[in-house]
């Protein structure tokens, strides 16, 4: 085993790219590759060791025996294990955008928040964000059609808009609100919401699930009511309770399944239709 | 509004300009000329005619540069030239903001400058129809020229545009009112409506407006695709819509023979962005089993599709391209201005053939605030208040000559009709001028020596 | 400068030299007989040269490929490299970016691209772009099969204005030759509809699809153009199109060539993609292989050549003019469309698609491919291509070269279940040992090309002809392509040498120099005052019904700064 | 020399007279920006510095019901904020009414200060349907450039928003050091 500490000495306006410095690639450096290993910033590059002190205890003879871990303000670091496929990172710290992008194994855990398109087009490992995540959360790469594939994303706060973008596969899980449009255009997957959804969950999906423990505000046309579940059984996972079941999206012909908690969602089928407010929409969920 | 005689005091006239304002690019434009000024223009609307009879008062004719006082002072070409160069060589985060109005061979000079120094480059898509492009990336882009339009369309859809205060000839030249081969009686054979939360002055000679709530977009199209596919509604009224509308609507829009559906900012801007008009083009694709339907983005520079074109075909992205590593990269939230100066990245930003000062939202403005601005334009506007160098460039369709490209991706070729004055410079000139001289500072790009390509892809 | 290319060993089939060891010289851009003690030797011992390829039907600059680039970054994405000193960086797999083209181009040893699809009306842009994509000399070809004003002159019959108007619009568009895609169908999508066969009639303009075909082969004959019509037939794609297609080629065989044409070519139709186009059956349910009857026609008749489109297996993207084939295309794949319609001319249609060797309709298409480069006898007949980006980026040429080049790794893919069994039941290609030598492939690349679109000046190592010139790694005497099929992908894959015009493109398989692209254009000469009077007859529809002037219209010398000007006597 | 008028010193709205107090001294509503002509004819012919630009772009367009609400007139002045930032405009009866609850400022500097920089990672910011407040104000609306140094602040020393605000104003026409043209004219170049 490997512990790789990165204790920062400075931060820097200009995000640094971490997208080199994966247990893939570095598994076998010693202090003194860190010490010549410069690290990309904007047009050019620095030496990492003006930014960080970087202590190396233990041998590793893969990825899968590095432990990473990053302490100091990383809001201006970013690609942290970007296509990483073995190993273990913890960030001490929020971070910045696509941690744990396109990785297809090992851990990330980050002790704060992180920027937009957290995992995204992750096919494995497991990232867990304790604090709040932006938008494209587990998401696709622009144009992509196939997005997350496989892995695992829990985030302990909320997540931004169009969380799970075209889901292909793999779970989120969400414990605080989601803002509009999560799942958008999946096709397979299961993101899980213990918070309350604004509008819009499952735009355009294919075919996937989509669990709302907490209160919808406005749903599509595009989803078919189908009728209250009781402890509905979703890829092997049972959730207790009653649970009201759409299917959609429409427009697609669309097989994916949306279960709302029947309890929370009381009104739901009585005053369905009712305005939510446009203001928690753009402001609330953002400084949540 | 006072009548107006008509100019009769002019040298010549020189035919066939290509109005330089908005992305109808009308290339039929008269400019009367007298002593080396246009002083009148024919065919043109409101908008291309103030334009191409701009305000000299405000011209920039000199380069300045801002001197310790904080005060714009008048130097000479090499000083100023010199300056920016400088900013350019020395910042690690540089962006070049702007090229939607000059010409795609002033944007061949910033393409190899912005990739020499690894800089980020993006236009005026990014404020208005980056979403747009996003959107036909993520759901495709049934598109047509507008003379099908013009000669085929008997249904004409402008969802969140006001083509008559944005693009004023775009209903009379292209879409609505003209007479087309196949609909010789103009706006008789044409059913034409206005999707807008506002009963904007497109509505008001639309047949048929739908005013959806603000932010309610998203909702709507996706009931009428619903509706296409043949569902049953069960809300009453969507998005400020009662739902019997937009029965109708979709039994309109699958009755048509042609249809268009012409999107502006109204979509772009709210609340879903770019999924507003993802579902738009899901809309007209699923159109397109019962009748033939196709849509335009309103863009609103006359060759801001010219940079999306362009960039498309020298590095395989549309806008917002990062080359700070050595090869391009295109990411939403990372390589866009907005996002850059919201996360107060850059440290040098050139403005060309734009208007920030304008345009961006104040979170964004303050950092041009705190980092050099270098400024290539024709005008001083809100822009050169937040400038340290100023270069007068010259105006591509009038002055100079150029290539811009259509709302609809038709090539132009702008001509020139008069002489620009002394001092000023072709855009081009600026650009490459600035190129060698970021050469000469900065010998050997400083990128990194290490990518390995995606090993599957050859 | 004067150089000497030693010891290669030689493969130039229009000059019937099959492997043998000897020098090539050339000197200022020319090969030559012989060059002074001075000129620079390059050492090519024991490697096979032959002429710089010729890929006769691509799809490299123009708005199609534009919108191509634009609305799929993930393709962008993939094969993104750095810039180098020499080169600027790279994007893209199945749609690079215009550099990205060059460069790759060059490093197959190739030299000249045809551009095979131009509309007129954004004629400027495909120009644009071939000024950006650097190495290659790239002809292009304008529309004219859905034109409105080819329409209704070949519902006249009036095969001398058709000629008139080619000939100007080939000035005004600077391109090459005629290309006819789907004709009368991409009209009809005008409407979202089709026609169905060659007999159909587009909506309105009441003229089939076999009226204008014939017509516009009668014109090019007429004004003795080096290439013959150029067409993409009605059905592309359609199971059970085979006899439409041979319904195309059997309807000109009766057009008698130009005199002064026949001299430089063979044909007087060359089909291209011909694996869309041969397809059996009612359905993709009962699809087969219809590639024998197909090549037995081509066999039997001389007037015809044609390309292949050979699927590659690849995620890649599909654009052509044939816009209504590429809505049904994404009807069935439900991934994203793209639909471009330019007015009073043509329409185009851009889907992404994944062929996969597990689905079965992919791998028939890919087993037609093959079987007609096996069917068809006469190498001269066919060409080597992908369609490039249809039916698989260029890139993957060396990988077709070694299919064909062995029997051995087709049994193999076939027997291993690499590819879906319809492979063996659908398709006679588990039948078929035939396998090209080098001689052939150097023909199917090179020398065929060159004749089917009348070069004079290249496709071949004659003293005279431009030094378009490549070398591999390859040592032809001590390889058994059958076994060695990855040592051929991989010799082919990277030209050791790459010349053109005389100058070193790439030297030790590194691009080592970059040159301008240039177009080729033919310049009719004797019809300017039938041109005259077509243009000064079409001129009131042109100023009402165009979206832009004419001054607008045609391609300014300003976009094509450094053209190849082809003149042809055309009386 | 003539030249054709293609613009106007004022956008021509549509007349209403306000009478009373108005029932209110803050309106909620909900903030569009966009584009429209008289906007789009000053900014293009570069008249940025001038009153007409002041017009045309820094105007809040309201329905004539909130107008009432407010007890204010075609070109009284209001503050209009949001959480971005205030602003001060003039207000006009807008040609689009009805809309009550939205207000209409077309786009340019003031707007500028008062709309969203949030992108959700859209490239886009968030330009339209935004919530503010509007009410009535004494305070008059700057020009061009004055505008830009009360907002940014870019070359003066000045914190103090106030103080700035009522500088000298820098006036219709661009402020630099001038030097004779023959001694800048490069004829090299």
């Amino acid at each position: 085993m490997k512990t790789i500490t990165f204790d920062q000495i400075k931060t820097s306006s200009i995000a640094l790219e971490f997208d080199e410095l994966i247990p893939d690639e570095i598994y076998s450096w010693t202090e003194a590759d860190f010490a010549k290993y410069q690290v990309p910033i904007g047009n050019s590059r620095f030496p990492l060791t003006d930014f960080f002190e970087v202590t190396v205890e233990g041998e590793a003879n893969g990825p899968d025996e590095v432990e990473m871990i990053i302490n100091g303000d990383l809001n201006r670091v970013k690609y942290i294990g970007c296509k990483m496929s073995g190993g273990n990172i913890v960030c001490n710290s929020s971070v910045d955008l696509h941690v744990g992008a396109e990785m297809s194994g090992g851990s990330i855990l980050v002790k704060g928040n992180a920027a937009a398109h957290a995992g995204r087009e992750m096919s494995g490992g497991y990232l867990e964000i304790e604090g709040n995540t932006k938008e494209f959360t587990g998401a696709s790469y622009i144009g992509e059609w196939r997005g997350m594939t496989g892995g695992q994303i829990v985030v302990g706060g909320n997540a931004g808009k169009q969380c799970g973008e075209c889901l292909t596969g793999g779970k989120i899980h969400v414990k605080g609100n989601c803002d509009i449009l999560a799942g958008i255009h999946m096709t397979k997957g299961v993101i899980e919401i213990d918070g309350d959804v604004n509008r819009w969950p499952g735009g355009q999906m294919k075919n996937g699930n989509i669990i709302i423990h907490g209160f919808l505000g406005r749903l599509l046309e595009g989803f078919v009511l189908n009728g209250i579940v009781v402890d509905p059984e979703v890829e092997g996972v049972t959730y207790e309770g009653k649970y009201i079941q759409y299917t959609g999206d429409i427009g697609l012909n669309g097989k994916g399944n949306l279960y709302l908690d029947a309890e929370a969602n009381k009104e739901k089928l009585a005053t369905y239709g009712e305005l939510d407010d446009e203001y928690t929409s753009i402001r609330e969920y953002r400084n949540l | 509004m006072t009548y107006e005689p008509p100019v009769t005091d002019y040298d010549h006239i020189v035919e066939n300009c290509t109005c330089a304002f908005c992305g109808c690019n009308c290339d039929d434009l008269d400019y009367l000329v007298k002593d080396g000024h246009v002083v009148a223009v024919r065919h043109a609307c409101r908008l291309g005619a103030s334009k191409i009879m701009e305000d000299m008062d405000q011209r920039l004719i000199v380069p300045m540069i801002r001197d310790e006082n904080g005060e714009l002072k008048e130097v000479d070409w090499d000083t100023a030239l010199d300056k920016a160069a400088e900013y350019i060589a020395n910042s690690i985060r540089p962006v070049f903001y702007g090229w939607s109005e000059t010409s795609t061979e002033t944007m061949k000079e910033g393409v190899a400058l912005g990739e020499y120094i690894g800089a980020v480059l993006d236009n005026q898509a990014t404020i208005c129809h980056g979403p747009s492009l996003q959107a036909v990336q993520n759901a495709g882009y049934p598109i047509q020229t507008l003379g099908e339009v013009q000669n085929r369309a008997d249904m004409i859809a402008y969802s969140g545009s006001n083509a008559m205060n944005s693009h004023p000839r775009h209903m009379a030249r292209y879409a609505v009112f003209c007479r087309g081969y196949f609909r010789q009686r103009g706006r008789f054979d044409r059913t034409v409506v206005t999707m807008d939360p506002k009963f904007s002055d497109t509505a008001k000679c639309s047949d048929k407006w739908i005013g959806f709530e603000q932010n309610g977009d998203y909702g709507f199209y996706n009931a009428i695709r619903a509706v296409l596919r043949g569902k049953e509604l069960y809300q009453d009224v969507i998005s400020g819509i009662p739902k019997e509308d937009i029965y109708e609507l979709a039994e309109e829009m699958k009755n048509a023979e042609f249809g268009v559906l012409f999107f502006g900012l109204g979509l772009t801007h709210t609340l879903s962005k770019q999924r507003n008009i993802d579902i738009a083009i899901k809309m007209v694709q699923d159109l397109n089993k019962y009748s033939k339907w196709g849509l335009t983005p309103m863009r609103g520079h006359f060759n801001v599709n010219g940079f999306n074109i362009f960039m498309a075909f020298e590095c395989g992205f549309a806008f917002g391209v990062d080359y700070c590593r050595g090869y391009p990269r295109y990411m939403m939230g990372e390589t866009n201005t907005i996002d850059l100066l919201v996360r107060k990245e850059p440290d040098c930003f050139m403005v060309i053939a734009a208007d920030p000062g304008a345009h961006f939202p104040n979170g964004a403005n303050q950092h041009l605030a705190d980092i050099p601005v270098i400024q290539i334009d024709i005008h001083w506007g809100p822009s050169t208040e937040l400038a340290d160098v100023v270069l007068p460039g010259s105006f591509i369709g009038v002055e100079c000559a150029g290539t811009s490209y259509r709302m609809d991706g038709v090539p132009i070729f702008m001509k020139k009709a008069i002489d620009k004055p002394e001092t000023c410079r072709d855009d081009e000139w600026i650009v490459r001028e600035l190129k060698e001289r970021v050469m000469k500072l900065r010998e050997e790009p400083n990128t990194a020596p290490k990518y390995v390509p995606n090993p599957n892809a050859l | 400068m004067e150089y000497i290319l030693k010891n290669g060993i030689v493969y130039d089939p229009a000059n019937e030299v099959n492997g043998e060891k000897m020098d090539v010289m050339f000197k200022d851009g020319i090969i030559v007989d012989d060059v002074s003690a001075d000129a620079e030797v390059l050492d090519v011992t024991d490697k096979i040269v032959m002429p710089a390829g010729i890929d006769p039907h691509a799809h490299v600059a123009g708005p199609k490929l534009v919108v191509g680039r634009l609305y799929r970054p993930e393709d962008s994405r993939r094969g993104v490299t750095q810039k180098t000193k020499v080169l600027r960086s790279e994007s893209g797999f199945s749609i690079p970016s215009c550099p990205a083209t060059g460069y790759r181009y060059s490093r197959l040893g190739y030299g000249t691209v045809v551009e095979a699809a131009m509309p007129p009306l954004e004629a400027k842009h495909t120009h644009e772009e071939i000024a950006t994509i650097p190495q290659i000399d790239i002809p292009a070809m304008p529309l004219f099969g859905n034109n409105w004003f080819v329409m209704e002159y070949a519902k006249d019959n009036n095969i001398e204005d058709i000629a008139a108007f080619v000939a100007a619009w080939l000035k005004l568009t600077k391109g090459y030759g005629i290309k006819i895609v789907n004709p009368c169908g991409s009209e009809a999508w005008g409407w979202g509809m089709n026609v169905h066969g060659i007999n159909d009639k587009a909506p309105y303009f009441d003229v089939t699809s076999k009226e204008v075909v014939v017509a516009l082969a009668k014109a090019n004959e007429m004004l003795n153009l080096p290439h013959s019509i150029h067409i993409h037939p009605n059905d592309l794609g359609h199971p059970g199109n085979v006899p439409t297609t041979i319904e195309t080629m059997d309807c000109v065989k009766d057009v008698k060539k130009g005199s002064k044409a026949a001299e430089i070519r063979d044909q007087v139709m060359h089909v291209c993609h011909l694996q869309f186009h041969s397809y059996t059956g009612n359905s993709w349910k009962d699809a087969a292989s219809g590639a024998e009857e197909v090549a037995d026609y081509i066999n039997k008749h001389d007037h015809i050549t044609c390309d292949i489109g050979q699927v590659t297996l690849d995620e890649t993207t599909t654009m052509t003019a044939d816009a209504p084939m590429e809505y049904d295309l994404f009807k069935l794949s439900g991934l994203k469309w793209a639909n471009k319609d330019i007015e009073c001319e043509t329409a185009a249609g851009i889907i992404p698609c994944i062929y996969s060797a597990k689905n079965p309709v992919n791998t028939l298409q890919w087993a037609i491919g093959l079987e007609l480069f096996l069917h068809i006898d006469d190498p001269w007949k066919v060409c080597l291509t992908t369609d490039h980006p249809n039916a698989g980026p260029f890139t993957r040429y060396p990988r077709i070269i070694s299919w064909l080049m062995s029997n051995t790794r087709r049994m193999e893919m076939i027997e291993n279940r690499e590819v879906h069994k319809w492979a063996e039941k659908r398709t006679t290609l588990a039948t078929l040992d035939r396998e090209y030598d080098f001689y052939d492939i150097a023909t199917i690349s090179r020398a065929a090309p060159a004749r089917i679109y009348g070069f004079t000046d290249k496709g071949a190592l004659t003293p005279g002809y431009r030094a378009d010139i490549a070398v591999y790694d390859i040592n032809p005497n001590d390889i058994d392509p059958s076994r060695q099929y990855a040592e051929i992908e991989k010799g082919f894959n990277v030209a050791d040498y790459t010349i053109k015009d005389g100058q070193i493109l790439v030297k030790d398989k590194e691009i080592v120099k970059v040159k301008e692209s240039q177009n080729v254009w033919v310049n009719v000469q004797g019809w300017e005052k039938n041109e005259e009077k077509v243009i000064n007859n079409i001129m009131p529809f042109f100023t009402q019904y165009y979206s832009v002037k004419w001054e607008n219209y045609p391609v300014h010398d300003h976009y094509v700064s450094n053209p190849i000007r082809i003149d042809v006597d055309g009386k | 020399m003539h030249y054709a008028n293609t613009y106007l010193e004022k956008p021509v709205v549509p007349d209403v007279k306000i009478t009373g107090e108005g029932t209110t001294d803050v309106l909620k509503c909900m903030l569009n920006t966009g584009s429209d002509i008289y906007q789009g004819a000053c900014k293009k012919r570069g008249s940025t510095l001038k009153e007409e630009y002041k017009n045309a772009s820094g105007t809040c367009y309201m329905d004539p019901r909130d107008m009432a609400k407010l007890g204010v007139n075609n070109w009284d002045t209001v503050l209009v904020k949001t959480d971005f930032g205030e602003v001060v405009l003039n207000c006009a009866v807008s040609r689009d009414a009805p809309h009550e609850g939205t207000v209409f400022v077309c786009k340019g500097p003031w707007a500028n200060t008062i709309v969203s920089h949030d992108t959700y990672c859209c490239s886009d910011p968030t330009y339209k349907g935004i919530r503010c407040t509007v009410e009535k104000t004494d305070r008059k609306v700057l020009l061009m450039a004055d505008l830009m140094r009360w907002v940014y602040k870019k070359y003066v020393d000045e914190e103090d928003d106030d103080v700035v605000e009522n500088m000298d104003s820098l006036g219709e026409l661009p402020v630099y050091h001038g030097r004779k043209w023959e001694e800048l004219i490069d004829h090299d170049l």
